[in-house]
């Protein structure tokens, strides 16, 4: 699909999205900057969740009625839809609840492959985790893409191993060279900073990953609701994001991976719906997606998810991604401006929408409060990247993030408000 | 009720008088197949010539609705004695007549009896009826020749 | 809480249901029956869903803005709303994604409590599961509590063992005598079957778990939402059981447990928002609920559960229960005059809205389809409970499951429907 | 801006000019506290007299906000000397004024300057950074009591 370049028309968007008609504290407009939290939800896309249950919810997969053949087709709809949107086949998209459970299906896969290793001779070695090896991550990641990989270490003696964050939030990647060996079994590094904004090299480390047949995971949280994320060009085994970092409602997650891993992955979640057939002596499973979709599924929340995706596409990723990109680079040359201000990660325009500052002598809760009272929506904290804090040599960070519903105007009102902040705190 | 378009007469007949049920020797391939949904099964057994070209028998036992167990009394009458491609042949037809929603114009040299099946397609929770025993001599055939297992 | 007696005033509350009111194949008013598999929506959940996404929705938990903190407020007042109902502490309330991730849950955790036991001394041994030890279920239980016990006992090498199912549809609870020793570690077993409609004398059960010192865990899909329970009352460790069952939205389980278990209970799923702190070397965890909520929650379901919830207690649980008692009974009596039908399960009234049949001579595929073309939602198949249609000797039934929408005229719409199936395949 | 109510004069005060901060010997108990939203820590040190009643020294150091950071120099100014009873009569009165979203009669005699902390009661999200200091006292005494570890 060829995109034509446009610039986003946010005034028309804006109406789009309930929330960001309303007012908050004191009577202002919302200004919402925190969408690499959670993202808001356009009125397709809530309709869409409202319009399943009024007119079609039923057993998805479970029943032969009228209401569960229309449930079970709008489900696998949405699937092929979200599919096509990061161009893998339908049965290569699993759903979870987050992109959490989706990191914890792959790591809990490799546990259960490691375990079975013991006495089920087909295990692909690939899978089977020993003290012998190695799982390399980063110092940039999300903490749901660390503390799985932590657990797994302890269950299997296998050590975890750093790609050093550099003080000017890049990756290391010279450590590369020394880091990956014939030790190392998965590679596992986040797409797109949801900290700094920062993206990875991805081919560089595929590069690696495939030198020494590791495995390679990639956390695509940050990149594919942002930027055109074509799972073919990554050279991954598996990603795995959310649904409502893109548009889409709560509870619904994605876990996208080549056949070939979905094949010989054994299942994670076990119960109803994925099996082939169970006995008292014994269970089969069912082919991939169902094989890792144990329990009644999140129908409602895939439907408005394939929504979401619609919007998006009627406006074109790279689109999208150009539209943030030109965000965050005025919105670090405008804090760049200020005295005072530290930001942290890319100070040019290749980045995410997301990012990270400091106020001098303030401290991110009181920088958020001041820009709360005026309306101004940021995330205060550690971001779940406690590692990323320390390299960074920070408790905390202050974090503004845009995405399409965002203009030039809500970065004018947010740099007004940082000034604001030391206005506040000075004066007193 | 509109339910003859999916229970047409044939489809009952078939039914409540499979042709050639029930599991004979010498067969050269088995196969069971399994429809998730509900539980039914069905073996299903080929025997091909000696050199893997003409499907002299096809046997078959199981359980299953009468959608599935006629489907699979049409496919004995409409297959024997054909030779494999014209398997391959008949059942991408089959396939594809299933496959589409019920618009279609189902090709009845190859089909047979089979075309009463096109009501079927309108309800996809039973496709898969349908569908279980051309899978099932799909992977005896498959297993005769030794391709798999 | 002491409820009035009342009957239901179905004609009224089938009006909050959008769904009831429409017509499906052949212009038939929708007879759904299908609630077991999953109930339908009240318009106040839906409305909930739509407003938390219209007026709140950001990240719970994660912000310190204005939105974050009415999501959280409201995310954290679903949960003491629930716990309110079946008389828990709001901390005792885990939310999952459904009912088979809660099951998952306490089986990892055992998993994981038996794994690291092999190097902290600090694990509870009533959570180490080895080759010498036993986990007791019944040959009743849904997939979704027979698979992750099988793969349990798979992976730690202990021995699963089952409670028959008589042929009448009750369990042999002589049995227990035999079956209960010093090596049963755990005890599972449904509260009420999703398949018979049968109740589990749960407080036999418990004395025998008692007796022993074995984890005792109830499947409560079928009974919280369909009559009043009080897990003081129950006497288990742990219960489970999906919003979606009892008119909230998809996406939403849940899991209540002793403060105990919650203490000592390994966390399942890792990452963001269950630790206390990360550190490169070491990561701990918060304390339940939040331990064992990982990643983004599903705050907008929670908050729809809670309309359901309230929609429920207006009612009353114990009119609930009476009401699907008399019209089971109904049902049953109905069934059992048609020449040709037989009920499995109890024929008297003292069980759950779900009825299982068979028609002499008829695939229940085939009962189901015309059924549906009658406008009756039916669920045919083996309910995911292979076990029990093995004991039942049936591959398959037909089963009709009610609740707070459902009446006497729907239950008499479905009788004359049953005749109905008759004369199509025998005036064919 | 209503923020003067969060922040009041006395609160940037404390927050500027913190009584008694620094980690201390002599001490007999001591705990550590994390704010997992923010990642913000606290390092507080206590000293019981010999009879374990009298607070003779409260000590600390940590990383914070505003709001944490007067809260533990409040604490200080109001606990220091006292009894641990009294302690845990002022520690119940304060974590009463925070849970009532707002709407309370705090108890000045009990809290000193501490009633200025009201205003942060109506921001949910920044109990936690009013609360954390309290909870680490409480920790340091029951460890000082030799209750816990
Ligand atoms: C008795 C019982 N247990 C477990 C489940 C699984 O619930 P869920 O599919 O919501 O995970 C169900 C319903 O499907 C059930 O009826
Ligand atoms: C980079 C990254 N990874 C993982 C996650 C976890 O996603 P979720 O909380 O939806 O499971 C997030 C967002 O919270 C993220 O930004």
């Amino acid at each position: 699909m060829t995109e034509s370049k446009i610039k986003l028309d946010v005034k028309t968007i804006k109406l789009d999205f309930p929330i960001l008609q309303q007012n908050v504290r004191n009577g202002n407009k919302l200004v919402y900057l925190d969408s690499a939290a959670t993202s808001q939800k356009p009125k397709i896309v809530i309709d869409a969740v409202s319009s399943y249950y009024e007119k079609i919810n039923s057993g998805v997969h479970r029943g032969a009625h009228y209401l569960a053949e229309l449930a079970t087709d709008a489900y696998e709809d949405s699937r092929q839809a979200i599919a096509g949107f990061v161009n893998v086949k339908a049965e290569q998209i699993i759903f979870t609840k987050n992109a959490t459970e989706s990191i914890n299906l792959l790591a809990y896969g490799l546990l259960n492959a490691t375990l079975q290793a013991k006495f089920d001779k087909k295990i692909d070695p690939r899978l089977v985790i020993s003290e012998n090896d190695e799982i390399l991550i980063t110092e940039l990641e999300h903490h749901s893409n660390i503390v799985p990989w932590q657990d797994l270490c302890l269950k299997t003696g296998a050590q975890l191993k750093w790609i050093p964050l550099n003080a000017d939030g890049s990756l290391d990647y010279s450590s590369l060279e020394k880091l990956v060996s014939k030790k190392t079994k998965v590679i596992s590094v986040t797409h797109m900073s949801n900290v700094l904004g920062t993206l990875t090299d991805i081919e560089l480390i595929t590069k690696y990953a495939k030198s020494v047949n590791a495995l390679l995971f990639i956390d695509a949280c940050q990149s594919v609701p942002h930027m055109p994320v074509d799972f073919q060009n990554l050279g991954a085994d598996a990603i795995a994001w959310s649904g409502h970092k893109m548009l889409g409602p709560l509870g619904i997650g994605l876990f996208a991976a080549t056949t070939e891993l979905l094949d010989i992955l054994p299942p994670f979640l076990t119960g109803g719906s994925m099996i082939e057939t169970v006995t008292m002596e014994k269970t089969t499973f069912a082919k991939a997606p169902k094989k890792f979709e144990a329990g009644t599924p999140a129908a409602a929340e895939a439907v408005g998810l394939a929504q979401g995706v619609a919007y998006l596409n009627k406006i074109g990723m790279t689109n999208v991604f150009q539209h943030e990109k030109d965000l965050a680079n005025k919105m670090v040359q405008g804090l760049l401006e200020i005295p005072g201000v530290t930001v942290f990660g890319p100070h040019d325009g290749n980045r995410g929408g997301a990012v990270s500052f400091a106020l001098q002598g303030l401290h991110p809760h009181d920088v958020g409060q001041v820009l709360d009272d005026l309306g101004i929506a940021v995330r205060v904290g550690h971001h779940c990247a406690k590692p990323a804090m320390k390299k960074l040599n920070v408790q905390s960070t202050t974090r503004a993030s845009t995405y399409i519903y965002n203009d030039e105007s809500d970065v004018d009102i947010f740099l007004d408000g940082v000034t604001k902040v030391f206005e506040f705190f000075g004066s007193k | 009720m509109k339910l003859s378009n999916m229970y047409q007469e044939v489809i009952l007949d078939h039914y409540k008088s499979p042709r050639g049920k029930g599991l004979r020797e010498p067969f050269t391939g088995q196969s069971h197949q399994v429809n998730p949904t509900c539980g039914d099964e069905i073996t299903v057994r080929v025997k091909l010539s000696e050199d893997k070209n003409i499907i002299e028998d096809i046997s078959y036992e199981g359980v299953g609705c009468s959608i599935s167990q006629a489907a699979m009394s049409i496919l004995f009458e409409q297959v024997l004695g054909k030779n494999v491609s014209e398997f391959d042949e008949i059942s991408k037809e089959f396939l594809a007549m299933m496959q589409s929603k019920g618009i279609y114009e189902p090709n009845e040299d190859l089909l047979g009896d089979g075309i009463a099946m096109i009501g079927v397609a309108q309800y996809p929770a039973r496709i898969k009826c349908a569908l279980l025993s051309w899978m099932g001599v799909k992977d005896a055939i498959i297993r005769s020749k030794g391709e798999n297992k």
